[in-house]
């Protein structure tokens, strides 16, 4: 009973954790990117002042009852794959589910998100969601390939095996033996967190933020905790295959160093068209994730 | 219907603390905005982020002279700001006209036809004058001095009334009901208006200086 | 500086339109006088000739003559000479043919010329369009006889709103001037 | 207590008969013909169920047998539901000619003797029937290009069944019988040689009802032209024929052999392996093909080719794990696409189109249609908790414990195109802004939308105890000898590599919706969008001669990315065939039957002049 009831806590918890440590990452994330153009920035917690902000703000526009519910939607559909993604040794309802369980618990948050911006009815909106589809269809391969490659290494799916896998040390980490895989996940992530050069779906000079072009107030308010949580979501992918979980604080300096690759890579990239984009992910990394999904199944 | 406040405390803090700006750049004032932005002067460490679409942002920046063409757009993205919003009128010409003053069409007074919460002067004002106002903006956030919004809407009326002297505002407001009725109203005070102001009249060289100038 | 190859495309004009009057204005620059309904003509006629930019219509309200008179601006990539084509139409109901059919952006500019000097240009759609001036019913705000100063104070200076809105306690907030 | 029973023979007269009575009442009094058509459906459904687990009729001199086990019954029931409420939807339809509900109701008899038939010759017959009937259908009450498409329909249905004929007949030859218990008796007497070429024209000519690759081309033609709400139970149930074909084929007959499984390649026969490629192929190329169409039914209909090769594709793995997805899949894509066919007919009925650029922003006419769109539209994507997720998660942990690297990968991109495709629709049709035109449209009538829940039950039921679905699936593995996946509760699958809890993620998903909700209610007021036009426009006012409807060209830029990929068409392969074969008999026309005398002579000359020489060459 008091196992079930620390599990409980732990649920509660953890959600409010990563909410502040992803808006903490992003609030770093311009102290960083700010610091590399030779500015002073904003404060680390900018951002936690931002949804504050946000959520006080009055009268934001309504398009209808879909497009409220969009930003409900991909809020609570990244809270749902949280519960499903080891952080820092916790399975919070992780070992009731696998790698492919989270990639597709991940599609609903896009999913309500697109068809809010769907009722918005704004063109440009529009241009954004078909154009994060296009870069998913591009980038998804490449994060299965990889996935597939640790799965075959451990065989299994579950994350939790797969951290088990590689506990003891960082001698013992995917990241080594299945480097080329690793290699094609990152470049895959910085799809995945939309950062340059894979910034097309939210193009602020090209198509006003795209998909955000209509929410104001507390619907931006909701997706910018969407935005927190999927990149510690997200980051925390690669942290699990590969660099082997670890403590809750460990788990958050490796997700955050993922997402600090990311970032450098952002500060100083412009933006591909979106067709060079996609291109990129089937040539590239697509080459790279296979040989080393070739390597693992000669390997085994 | 209780009087709409201005936000205090730390819904004040917040807001004050995280201006998303909409700038509105009609003319040469938005060649300030990139060093205001840059390593130079960073705007972004008091949390001033530029937005790209009006829903986003809590602060209307208009730089520069405004055509009647430019004020119905402006009208527009105003009102499909959400609340609380802030206006800064940037250059002399939002402030009386500045160089255009005798424009046929080109409005002098910005904030007859929408609130106006701070006005900074010059032709053109530095970055560090923009740094300052938005400092200034700052605090009288924080302690609930500006409250445009609030005017905008208790005198709704009288603004779209001064619009309607110049504008179409049935296409151009988002309360087309209102828009509908001051229009009618408005009509034959524009007519005559109108009638008084193309009057056929050629200007001799002498009198092209305006008056008070040295001739 | 001689001034060779301008007198060459005077000699060139002077072949075939000897109405016209030509002159050298300047190095590079030509001007030639025509009436309106040689316009076309010539511009089709300098066209053939290597004058192939087509850079502007300009209009000028010679309101005392009570004509206003239109430049065509040319200018050829290979002789790099430009001409300018005047012409001039009365005030009251002028019209002149499009140049459409020898160069499309002739369109444009005549809207821009209809708008704000009131010509017609015959043959020319899409002039009843709005094009730069919105929901404008005045007369062209161009012409000299328009006084562009009193409409701006009958439009714009609106003193007695000003004291309404003292009345009504909304001015710009004026607090933070630095004491 | 059965009040009365029927043999089979009698089962299929009644019915046939029935259909007579629609036709020949339908002429008459025209509402009452499908209201007629839904009872006898019902009629029939309930007749099922007191048939007697065998029979047997003998009809010139053929001895029919039919039989019903498990199998039978999950195919049957998929069936007799969908064609229900199919038919309780044309209820509201009156523009349908009586031909055509005469034709459905034989046509569902037909499929469901396929399932029931215990022989190849009836099932032969079953199977033609139900094929005929179709293109009678299509023929009567088609849309806008029906006869082309039927045309291409019957064309290649014969193709299909000349490849089911030839090996029905060697099955036969070789064994001396043609009832399936003797055939699986005496399957060991078949050479090696001779069964796997019976297998593969089975697997081909079934394969066409299943839209295969390549032998899928007239399955978008066909399903988009067919009358509209008939096509939900065209793409979601007849396909569902074409499996089972494959299944029995396969599983039933084949793999018993064990010769048949000497070479293998990742713990399948070869054949298995070929088919895992087909699938994966065909499941991703029609899904980008799907990305690329401009009219909802068609894009519907590569969607459905798609689907089917993910079952192609799990039944190729051939294990456990591979045939619980493939037939879970069957009936999720039995239920969501029949759901959206539906929904698109209710489109099309209040529209009267499905180009998608003509659509736009229904959500607020037909908000019922919407929601069970997205509830389809989750299933096809395979979102936990709906019926998609529990088959597609099955099949891709098959994937991935055989090794199926490559296919595996593909399957997945195409799952991740179906999310591209599905978005498209339900944006092009539902949402974006309004058209001028369709102020005016209103919700689909009750019969649409009570069919709509129908079809979202079990969704959602088998998606949150995925276990009920698989204790089904098992037990018809395990009624076949074959190898079934145990490891299950009534929410929780577990496979080698993983587990997923079907219950947990909806009841997680419930609890995060509120917590979204509760966040939302704590935000400031919002204000509703003054008019259709109170959008961020670059400060403009936007206005109807405006397109701002996105539809047309949704993903150019990808289409240009692939334009390699997609170039590649088996149509156009099929094309430039029968021009080869057009230009070879005209050829010969011309050249044998021109009528010229001088040119007869010429040749006769000719051939004269080898037989002297032949002969002259032989007599030395």
């Amino acid at each position: 009973m008091n196992a079930i009831g620390i599990q409980i806590g732990w649920i509660i918890f953890m959600p409010i954790l990563v909410i502040i440590m992803g808006l903490l990452y992003l609030g770093a994330a311009r102290k960083i990117t700010a610091r590399v153009h030779n500015r002073y920035g904003p404060p680390i917690y900018q951002n936690i002042i931002d949804v504050i902000k946000l959520f006080s703000k009055k009268r934001a526009t309504n398009h209808g009852v879909m497009f409220s519910l969009g930003p409900i939607m991909a809020f609570s559909g990244l809270l749902i794959s949280l519960m499903f993604i080891p952080i820092g040794n916790k399975a919070l309802l992780s070992f009731n589910g696998d790698i492919i369980v989270l990639l597709y618990l991940l599609v609903i948050a896009p999913l309500g998100m697109a068809l809010g911006v769907g009722e918005g009815a704004n063109p440009m909106g529009t241009i954004g969601i078909a154009r994060a589809l296009t870069l998913m269809l591009g980038y998804e391969v490449v994060l299965v390939i990889s996935a597939l490659s640790v799965m075959l290494y451990t065989g299994s799916a579950s994350f939790m095996k797969i951290i088990e896998a590689q506990s003891g040390g960082v001698g013992h980490w995917f990241l080594w033996p299945l480097f080329l895989s690793a290699l094609a996940m990152d470049m895959a992530l910085q799809g995945v967190l939309g950062e340059k050069p894979f910034d097309q779906p939210i193009a602020p000079h090209e198509i006003a933020s795209g998909p955000m072009v209509e929410f104001g107030g507390k619907y931006l308010g909701l997706l910018q905790l969407y935005h927190a949580v999927a990149i510690v979501v997200e980051t925390g992918i690669m942290v699990n295959l590969f660099l082997g979980g670890g403590t809750l604080f460990w788990w958050f300096v490796k997700s955050f160093t993922v997402f600090f690759i990311a970032l450098l890579i952002n500060a100083v990239m412009p933006r591909f068209r979106i067709g060079q984009a996609f291109k990129f992910f089937w040539t590239y990394p697509a080459a790279i994730s296979l040989l080393g999904l070739i390597l693992v199944a000669i390997l085994k | 219907m209780a009087k709409e406040k201005a936000p205090k405390g730390i819904k004040g803090w917040a807001q004050g603390r995280s201006l998303w700006m909409l700038h509105f750049c009609t003319g040469c004032g938005a060649i300030e905005m990139p060093p205001t932005m840059t390593s130079r002067y960073d705007m972004e460490r008091f949390g001033i982020t530029p937005m790209a679409t009006p829903r986003q942002a809590d602060l209307l920046l208009i730089t520069g002279y405004l055509t009647v063409k430019t004020l119905k757009r402006v009208v527009r993205s105003y009102e499909q700001m959400p609340d609380p919003k802030y206006v800064i009128g940037f250059g002399s010409c939002t402030v009386n006209g500045g160089m255009y003053w005798d424009s046929y069409n080109t409005i002098k007074r910005l904030d007859l036809y929408i609130p106006v919460d701070l006005y900074i002067a010059g032709c053109m004002p530095r970055p560090e004058a923009i740094i300052d106002s938005f400092t200034e903006l700052i605090k009288g956030i924080k302690e609930g001095r500006f409250d445009g919004w609030i005017r905008y809407r208790e005198n709704i009326e009288f603004y779209k009334r001064n619009q309607a002297m110049v504008m179409d505002i049935r296409k151009w407001s988002l309360d087309t009901e209102l828009a509908e009725r001051i229009w009618n109203e408005v009509q034959e005070e524009r007519k005559k208006r109108f009638e008084r102001a193309t009057v056929p009249h050629v200007y001799e060289l002498a009198e092209r200086i305006p008056e008070g100038l040295p001739k | 500086m001689s001034l060779e190859k301008e007198q060459k495309v005077v000699e060139l004009v002077k072949a075939s339109f000897e109405d016209a009057e030509a002159e050298v204005q300047r190095e590079r620059r030509v001007k030639v006088r025509v009436k309106p309904n040689r316009v076309f003509p010539l511009v089709a006629y300098l066209k053939g000739h290597g004058f192939n930019h087509f850079v502007a219509i300009s209009a000028v309200d010679w309101i005392k003559d009570g004509e206003i008179e239109l430049v065509y601006h040319l200018w050829s990539y290979s002789e790099k000479v430009h001409v300018m084509i005047k012409t001039r139409i009365p005030r009251d109901n002028g019209s002149m043919p499009t140049l459409k059919p020898l160069f499309n952006q002739a369109e444009t500019y005549e809207r821009d010329i209809h708008e704000f000097f009131g010509v017609y240009f015959e043959g020319n759609e899409k002039l009843d369009r709005e094009f730069i001036l919105e929901d404008w019913d005045g007369p062209p705000p161009m012409r000299k006889d328009f006084d562009t100063r009193l409409f701006s104070a009958e439009f714009y200076d609106q003193e007695d709103l000003e004291s309404e809105a003292l009345r009504l306690k909304i001015q710009p907030y004026k607090g933070h001037l630095r004491k | 207590m059965n009040l009365v029973t029927l043999s089979y023979a009698q089962y299929f007269g009644l019915f046939v008969s029935l259909s007579v009575v629609i036709y020949l009442l339908g002429k008459g009094v025209p509402p009452i013909k499908s209201v007629l058509s839904f009872l006898s459906l019902l009629l029939a459904a309930y007749l099922f169920t007191t048939l007697q687990s065998t029979g047997q009729t003998t009809l010139l001199l053929l001895n029919f047998t039919f039989g019903i086990d498990i199998l039978t019954k999950f195919f049957v029931w998929m069936t007799f539901g969908i064609a229900i409420i199919v038919s309780f939807v044309l209820v509201s339809n009156k523009e349908l000619s009586p031909t055509f509900h005469a034709l459905y109701l034989i046509n569902v008899i037909a499929t469901v003797f396929i399932f029931l038939s215990r022989d190849l010759i009836s099932f032969f017959l079953a199977w033609e029937l139900m094929g005929w009937t179709t293109f009678a259908m299509i023929i009567s009450d088609g849309w806008t290009d029906k006869l082309k498409a039927a045309r291409k329909y019957f064309v290649w249905s014969a193709i299909g069944a000349y490849f089911v004929l030839i090996g029905f007949a060697i099955l036969i030859s070789q064994t001396g019988y043609y009832q399936f218990e003797p055939i699986l008796a005496h399957i060991g007497t078949i050479p090696t040689g001779w069964l796997i070429f019976a297998v593969a024209l089975l697997v081909a000519g079934f394969g066409v009802k299943a839209a295969m690759m390549p032998l899928h081309v007239w399955a978008p033609d066909a399903y988009s032209e067919s009358p509209h709400e008939f096509t939900g139970f065209f793409s979601g149930v007849l396909s569902k024929a074409g499996i089972y074909g494959v299944f029995m084929a396969f599983f039933y007959f084949a793999a018993r052999f064990e010769a048949f499984n000497m070479l293998r390649i990742h713990g399948t026969s070869i054949f298995g392996y070929i088919m895992v490629w087909i699938g994966a192929i065909t499941a991703f190329g029609a899904a980008l093909i799907a990305t690329n169409q401009e009219y909802g039914k068609k894009l519907l209909a590569w969607s459905s080719v798609s689907q089917l090769g993910y079952i192609i594709f799990a039944f190729g793995i051939a294990d456990s794990l591979g045939m619980t997805g493939a037939l879970a899949h069957a009936l999720a894509h039995a239920l969501f696409k029949s759901m959206l066919f539906i929904i698109m007919a209710a489109v099309i009925m209040r529209t009267g189109t499905d180009h998608l650029p003509s659509l736009g922003g229904l959500i607020k006419k037909m908000p019922l249609s919407f929601i069970f769109a997205v509830v389809g539209g989750l299933a096809l994507a395979g979102i936990p908790m709906t019926i998609g997720f529990t088959s597609k998660w099955i099949i891709y942990e098959a994937g991935i414990h055989g090794g199926y690297i490559f296919t595996t990968t593909l399957i997945f991109a195409a799952s991740t195109a179906a999310f591209l495709y599905y978005y498209r629709f339900v944006y092009s049709v539902f949402l974006g802004p309004l058209h001028e035109e369709h102020k005016e449209v209103k919700e689909a009538p009750a019969y649409y939308w009570i069919s709509y829940i129908l079809i979202a039950i079990p969704i959602f039921y088998f998606g949150l105890y995925p276990g009920k679905l698989l204790a089904i699936i098992s037990k018809i593995l395990d009624t076949y000898d074959l190898p079934s996946l145990q490891t299950y509760t009534a929410t929780t699958v577990a496979t080698p590599l993983g587990t997923f809890n079907g219950l947990l993620i909806g009841l997680g998903f419930g609890a995060a919706l509120l917590v979204g909700l509760i966040l939302y209610l704590i935000g400031g007021r919002t204000k509703k969008a003054a008019s259709p036009t109170d959008k961020y426009l670059a400060s403009e006012v936007v206005t109807n001669e405006f397109e701002l409807h996105y539809a047309m060209d949704f993903y150019k830029f990808l289409e240009r990315e692939l334009h390699g990929i997609l170039k590649i068409s088996a149509q156009k392969f099929y094309e430039f065939f029968e021009e080869i074969v057009r230009f070879t008999a005209d050829l010969n026309r011309k050249l044998f039957f021109c009528g010229n005398g001088q040119a007869y002579l010429y040749y006769l000359t000719i051939i004269l002049t080898i037989l002297i020489f032949a002969i002259w060459r032989i007599n030395l």
